[in-house]
């Protein structure tokens, strides 16, 4: 069963100016962006409904916002470095590319350590997702949204963690082969990888800092 | 020497069985898995159906032993043979979540989208063939989650397709598995409808822009982006509703909640509302995703079948892409009654009346266009006939549903179940039926049998409204729906003859589909060729070979006209193809 | 068994409100059926006329492009009329039976529970005790402080009684899950939704035995949340209060 | 009637060398507890349920009255009824033959009947419907499987296996469609347990000789237990006194 050979999959489509690739990921986004959205509108609406004495802000919660801020500055970085593994490519200098793009990949794993840490500590002061906030009385879900928030962001950033190690290994032979499909792919994997990134810039200060 | 010529032939074996399994099974053509989708979504939609034939056994026959199936099923399910509440339940949810998320998308997008598509605007295939694989495979993971739930223990989901919190948040571990399942299923939906956008969007053959789209193509885009859009508010829910129900969180939890005399140990703090603004979020778009592919099936057929051009194309598209727009506003109208304020409610209601406008003007255009017309009437025709008016009731009794009044009484009564399946099972059902029996000949190089076609058609079209039609009664006599035994109340008793008429007509309409079934099989089989272009259709499908080759097109199609060009004054048949035909 | 008041069609109204609804129902329904049947009549009439048969052909443009713009715009704005139309009664009979605060009500508590509906009544001091979810005992299922003075001659039945022309409150709550009052000859449907409380308020005008149900799923036993509802002559009314009272047992004490 | 003999003696054949073999030939003790479970203060007000709103079939089995719930009852004596008493330590390691049949449960005229039983780890719940109309039997338990059967008018018995220890407290059930029906059910590992009636008393007899803590429990007040140290063939007494 051979390949079909379908047209704008390496160059663009006249009328859209992007691949197919790029507008499939520009859809997928899109879709993030309403998963997303409906995630921070059950924040605002649960957080309206509790009366607001029930609800601690993130330091009165006991959220690292030090941690925090270094988190966002790694994924800004990360961002930053995926940028630049990208112009690597347009400038034909694989070796940037990959120096680059592997550090991309090492401060999203950094970001899920510092993450992990984060939760261990929570659990240890014993903050689990079913509790409240005791403080004022308990009924809050606060700590219900810390976690499953920033547990839903942590997955996203793996399963960008994860096709980005497949393209640094493997998927770099391309590079041999196919010069601009190869960069095509980077380009979409960092496509997500700021809109992952645009996540967390919200999440922080909506979770830490408000 | 022999051992060696019998290693070579279990070679050469397994290597033709790869080929069937990357042929049949890991297909990545679109017409195959358009094809498998249909076939999975046909046996689903039979299962569906299976389980509201036993339900409508209760509610006729109220705390009678069902016949033959009440003997094998075990005594968590039934009671010497006769249902018990929780089965009857677990079967209404089911029953919902099976005829909507693993019947009738999968059939309207997942089978006649991606076998249609590609060839009505001319592409080899769709743009991404092997996401096209994985959302199909992600389908079936979902669906076999699904029934296989009926095996866990306190038995499947019960709450009712909506799932509404609190209830779901406290149910047995089958509402679990719904949450799992229903994951896979949103997930194949979005690889698809990511699929169908950019297909629509970048591989449209040359010279097809937008306005000389096919109709059903276009209802193909918009529900392409409503998946797309509208999907993600459920899977937030879900996640919500798994938290809620593994990791003890109260997402939809309110403080205070008492369940079963005892002081529940969830601390609250969370709203019951949240699942349903969620939900409804999603299940409104998904009710104009259940209709809109059915809309462009019966368009496509009226088109062909009167040898004249859609009366008003344009401003169908228009409605069309104004109603996916506006789908996105209407969701708290299945909300009225949880105490909103009346601004709130003023607004839904607005939203509602404007919403019902363009679906009035893509009906009206679609009977205006028969004015004028030579109107043939095979198979396909007399479903997408009977669409029109069956659709027509399913909308008007929208009307006093959208509106907050009447809504105060006909809530959650049969009128509403009326009311939807109007719109989804004479409504996009005889839409479905009319697309297979019009590619049919496309996918197989068989005609099937008209007589057959015809007798299927005028009972299904029978029983159909002899289901629904009382329902309407039902409610209107005040009975609520998901009753297990309506007749505890009066309202139920005085109305329980027309329940008996419902489910009479359920199972008279089970047998008409065994016309249809041996149809189906028997025509597989023919030996005589279906013609080419049977219908003397003009859009691009019927200028492929049939069945279409791996490529669809042995060379580009180059578009030159509208879809719809019958009987063009001074042409010199009576329809003109959108491209002439090039190399085949 | 089978009472004859409740067939096919609408049950019986007894309450003040339950006209608008009817009289919205009965000219929505008339509009619809005259709409189905004027469409109904256009597409038999051109499946016979414009049937194929020997000699007849489609015309391709049958409806001329502006008189086709005319009836586009014309559909249009005709829908979109009539269903202002519509919708404007519409809400002139919710701002009827919402907006009005009723004087001298009967304020009657109705407690929501997998699968019954509890009727709470302040009884002879007209004040409710102290409600609470932590006071929700086998003693006391509408979760009164039983400490509380006030809720000592409240009363709990599973039955709900009015009296009649004399406007009734029904404050609604749930301990559990969300179910929804119903009560057809009021032509009443109202969620009870855990966590919340909200208020309805109708008016009977006719006494007589009837039934409330519940009509939103809410388990196994949804379908056997049903609760009498009796509407009492004024004297009936003070009669039952002065039964449910004296079987408190205030008397033996 | 010669079928019937033989079964008896088949019966006896299978049965007899599991008795014999077994340590419990004999009653395991000849020690007794006896006692009554006494209450003092203010009567509390428990109102009486009308059930014939919610469903008529209830209330006609009551010829139509009020029926005052099983929650407290104060006997005429002065003692509690409805207090499950048992040993709550002291028999650990000892195993104890097992009751034949099943521990019954019946839901009549929309209440339960016993209101308070104990039954034996092991031991099979039959719970039975005498009514006229649906009930569901939900069974809240803690540290078994919880279950929630319904069972309509005329059904067999729901047959629930108790697999663990369950009486500290006891296991609630509970039919949610008659939301005033409750009763409550201890699984324990020994035969060594009483449900106080009409005279407030219980007995536990055939007690090994030991140290032991018994335990009372009813619904609304409440454990107390005392300790007893007890030789073969000794009687002693045990008063406890629940105040209101």
């Amino acid at each position: 069963m051979s390949a079909i050979d379908l047209p704008y999959q390496i160059e663009p489509h006249p009328v859209t100016g992007v691949t197919s690739g790029k507008l499939g990921i520009w859809l997928f986004l899109a879709s993030e962006v309403m998963l997303f959205g409906s995630l921070f509108s059950s924040y605002v609406l649960l957080r309206v409904g509790s009366g607001m004495e029930f609800w601690p802000s993130g330091v009165e919660a006991g959220l690292n916002v030090p941690i925090g801020t270094f988190n966002t500055m790694v994924l800004i970085g990360s961002s930053v470095t995926m940028v630049m593994s990208w112009a690597s490519l347009k400038m034909n200098k694989l070796g940037a590319f990959k120096g680059y793009f592997a550090t991309t990949i090492f401060l999203g794993a950094l970001f899920l350590v510092v993450k992990a840490f984060e939760y261990s500590d929570k659990f240890s002061h014993g903050v689990f997702p079913w509790v409240g906030w005791p403080e004022a009385g308990d009924p809050s879900t606060f700590y219900a949204l810390y976690f499953t928030l920033t547990g839903l962001h942590a997955l996203h950033v793996l399963l960008g963690i994860l096709p980005n190690l497949w393209l640094l290994v493997f998927g770099v032979a391309m590079w041999e082969t196919d010069r601009e499909r190869f960069t095509g792919r980077i380009e979409i994997a960092g496509l997500y990888w700021h809109f992952v990134d645009l996540v967390w810039i919200f999440l922080f200060p909506v979770l830490y800092l408000l | 020497m022999r051992n060696t010529r019998h290693w070579g032939l279990t070679m050469s074996d397994s290597h033709d069985e790869l080929n069937f399994w990357r042929k049949y099974v890991f297909s990545t053509d679109h017409k195959t898995i358009g094809i498998q989708y249909g076939i999975t979504a046909l046996v689903f939609l039979f299962f569906g159906f299976s389980l509201m034939m036993m339900m409508r056994w209760q509610l006729a026959y109220p705390g009678q032993a069902i016949p033959i199936i009440g003997a094998l099923l075990g005594d968590t399910f039934v009671n010497r043979g006769a249902m018990l509440p929780e089965f009857y339940n677990q079967l209404g949810a089911m029953h919902g979540t099976i005829m909507v998320f693993m019947g009738i998308v999968p059939l309207a997008v997942g089978a006649f989208g991606n076998f249609v598509v590609p060839l009505q605007i001319g592409a080899a295939d769709m743009a991404f063939p092997r996401l096209n694989m994985m959302s199909y495979q992600a389908f079936v993971i979902g669906g076999v989650i699904m029934l296989l739930s009926f095996l866990a223990p306190g038995g499947a989901a019960s709450s009712g397709w909506t799932s509404y919190a609190p209830l779901s948040d406290i149910a047995t571990s089958g509402q679990t598995w719904w949450l799992i399942g229903m994951i896979f299923l949103i997930f194949s939906s979005l690889l698809g409808a990511i699929n169908f956008i950019v297909t629509i969007i970048h591989l449209r053959a040359e010279g097809m822009t937008f306005f000389r789209l096919p109709f059903f193509v276009w209802s193909q885009l918009v529900t392409a982006f409503l998946l797309l859009l509208a999907f993600p508010a459920l899977q937030a829910a879900a996640v919500f509703q798994l938290m809620d129900r593994l990791a003890g969180t109260s997402f939809f939890l309110p403080s205070g909640l008492v369940v079963g005399g005892e002081a529940s140990a969830a601390v609250g703090g969370g709203s019951p509302l949240l699942w349903q603004h969620l939900f409804w979020f999603l299940a409104h778009p998904e009710v104009y995703v259940l209709i809109l592919p059915g809309m462009g099936i019966v368009a496509e057929v009226i088109a062909i079948n009167t040898r004249k051009p859609l009366w008003g194309y344009r401003s169908m598209v228009y409605s069309l892409v104004f109603l996916g727009f506006m789908s996105f506003c209407v969701w708290a109208h299945h909300m009225f009654l949880t105490g909103m304020g009346t601004t709130m409610s003023t607004f839904f209601q607005i939203t509602t009346m404007i919403i019902s406008i363009p679906s009035v003007i893509i009906l009206s255009c679609l009977v205006i266009s028969l004015w004028g017309g030579s109107i043939r009437f095979p198979v396909p025709m007399l479903f997408a006939l009977a669409f029109l008016p069956m659709f027509g009731i399913g909308g008007l009794t929208g009307l006093p549903l959208g509106l907050a009044v009447p809504d105060v009484y006909l809530h959650d009564s049969y009128y509403v179940i009326g009311h939807f399946h109007y719109v989804v099972a004479p409504g996009t059902i005889f839409a479905m039926f009319a697309g297979i029996y019009h590619w049919y000949p496309k996918a197989t190089g068989r005609a099937m049998n008209e007589s057959l076609g015809k007798l299927h058609f005028w009972l299904s079209f029978i029983f159909m409204n002899g289901i629904f039609m009382p329902m309407m009664f039902e409610g209107m006599a005040g009975v609520s729906r998901r009753l297990f035994n309506p007749e505890v109340y009066n309202t139920g008793l005085g109305a329980h003859g027309l329940t008996v008429i419902s489910s009479w007509s359920a199972w008279c309409l089970a047998l008409s589909q065994l016309p249809f079934i041996y149809n189906f099989f028997a025509s597989m089989r023919k030996k005589e060729r279906a013609e080419e272009n049977p219908w003397q259709a003009t859009t691009l499908e019927w200028a492929t070979p049939t069945p279409p080759p791996h490529g669809n097109f042995p060379s580009p199609p180059v578009v030159e006209r509208g879809p719809y060009e019958y009987s063009v004054p001074g042409a010199a048949s009576d329809f003109s193809p959108q491209a002439v035909k090039q190399g085949v | 068994m089978k009472d004859p008041q409740y067939g096919w069609w609408l049950p019986p109204d007894v309450s003040t409100n339950g006209w608008v609804v009817d009289q919205l129902l009965a000219i929505i329904h008339w509009f619809m059926l005259a709409l189905f049947v004027g469409w109904g009549i256009f597409i038999i009439y051109c499946l016979l006329r414009f049937r194929a048969r020997e000699g007849h052909s489609a015309v391709y443009e049958p409806i001329k492009a502006a008189f086709s713009k005319w009836l586009e715009v014309g559909v249009a704005v005709a829908e979109g009329v009539v269903l202002v139309a519509l919708a404007m009664p519409a809400w002139a009979a919710i701002k009827n039976i919402t907006a009005e605060v009723p004087e001298n009500p009967v304020i009657i508590r109705a407690v929501a529970e997998q699968f019954k509906w509890l009727f709470h009544y302040s009884g002879k001091d007209g004040v409710f005790g102290a409600i609470g979810s932590e006071f929700i005992s086998t003693d006391s299922p509408a979760g009164v402080d039983p400490d509380d003075e006030a809720g000592y001659d409240d009363f709990w039945v599973y039955g709900l009684h009015i009296p009649v022309d004399r406007p009734v409150i029904t404050r609604l709550s749930s301990k559990d899950v969300i179910h929804s009052f119903k009560i057809p000859v009021m032509r009443l449907t109202q969620d009870a939704i855990p966590g919340l409380e909200i208020a309805v308020w109708y008016q009977a005008t006719d006494t007589g035995k009837f039934q409330v149900g519940c009509a939103q799923l809410c388990g196994l036993g949804h379908y056997e949340m049903k609760a009498d509802f009796v509407i009492h002559s004024p004297e009936g009314y003070q009669a039952w209060l002065d039964e449910e009272h004296a079987a408190l047992g205030f008397d033996d004490e | 009637m010669n079928k019937l003999s033989i079964l008896v003696v088949a019966l006896l054949v299978v049965l007899l060398p599991v008795q014999s073999g077994g340590q419990a030939e004999k009653p395991a003790g000849t020690a007794t507890v006896t006692g009554s479970v006494k209450f003092e203060g203010k009567k509390p007000r428990i109102r009486a349920i009308d059930m014939s709103g919610a469903d008529a079939k209830c209330s006609e089995a009551h010829g139509g009255k009020r029926l005052k719930p099983d929650t407290v009852i104060i006997n005429k004596n002065g003692t509690l009824r409805n207090a499950f008493v048992w040993v709550k330590s002291g028999l650990e390691g000892k195993s104890f033959p097992m009751p034949e049949g099943d521990a019954m449960l019946d839901q009549k005229g929309c209440t339960y009947t016993p209101h308070v039983q104990g039954m034996r780890k092991g031991q099979s719940l039959a719970i039975k419907t005498s009514d006229p109309t649906a009930h569901n039997v939900h069974g809240y338990a803690k540290v078994n499987r919880s279950f929630n059967r319904s069972q309509p008018a005329g059904a067999g018995d729901v047959s629930i296996r108790m697999r663990r220890d369950e009486s500290s407290p006891p296991m609630k059930i509970k039919c949610d469609i008659h939301p005033w029906m409750n009763a409550y059910v201890a699984v324990v590992d020994h035969p060594y347990y009483a449900v106080t009636g009409e005279d407030g008393s219980f007995t536990l007899a055939n007690l090994p000789a030991g140290t032991y803590i018994v335990e009372v429990w009813h619904e609304k007040y409440g454990v107390m237990e005392e300790t007893i140290t007890i030789g073969d063939g000794e009687a002693k007494s045990i008063e406890f006194t629940y105040a209101g």
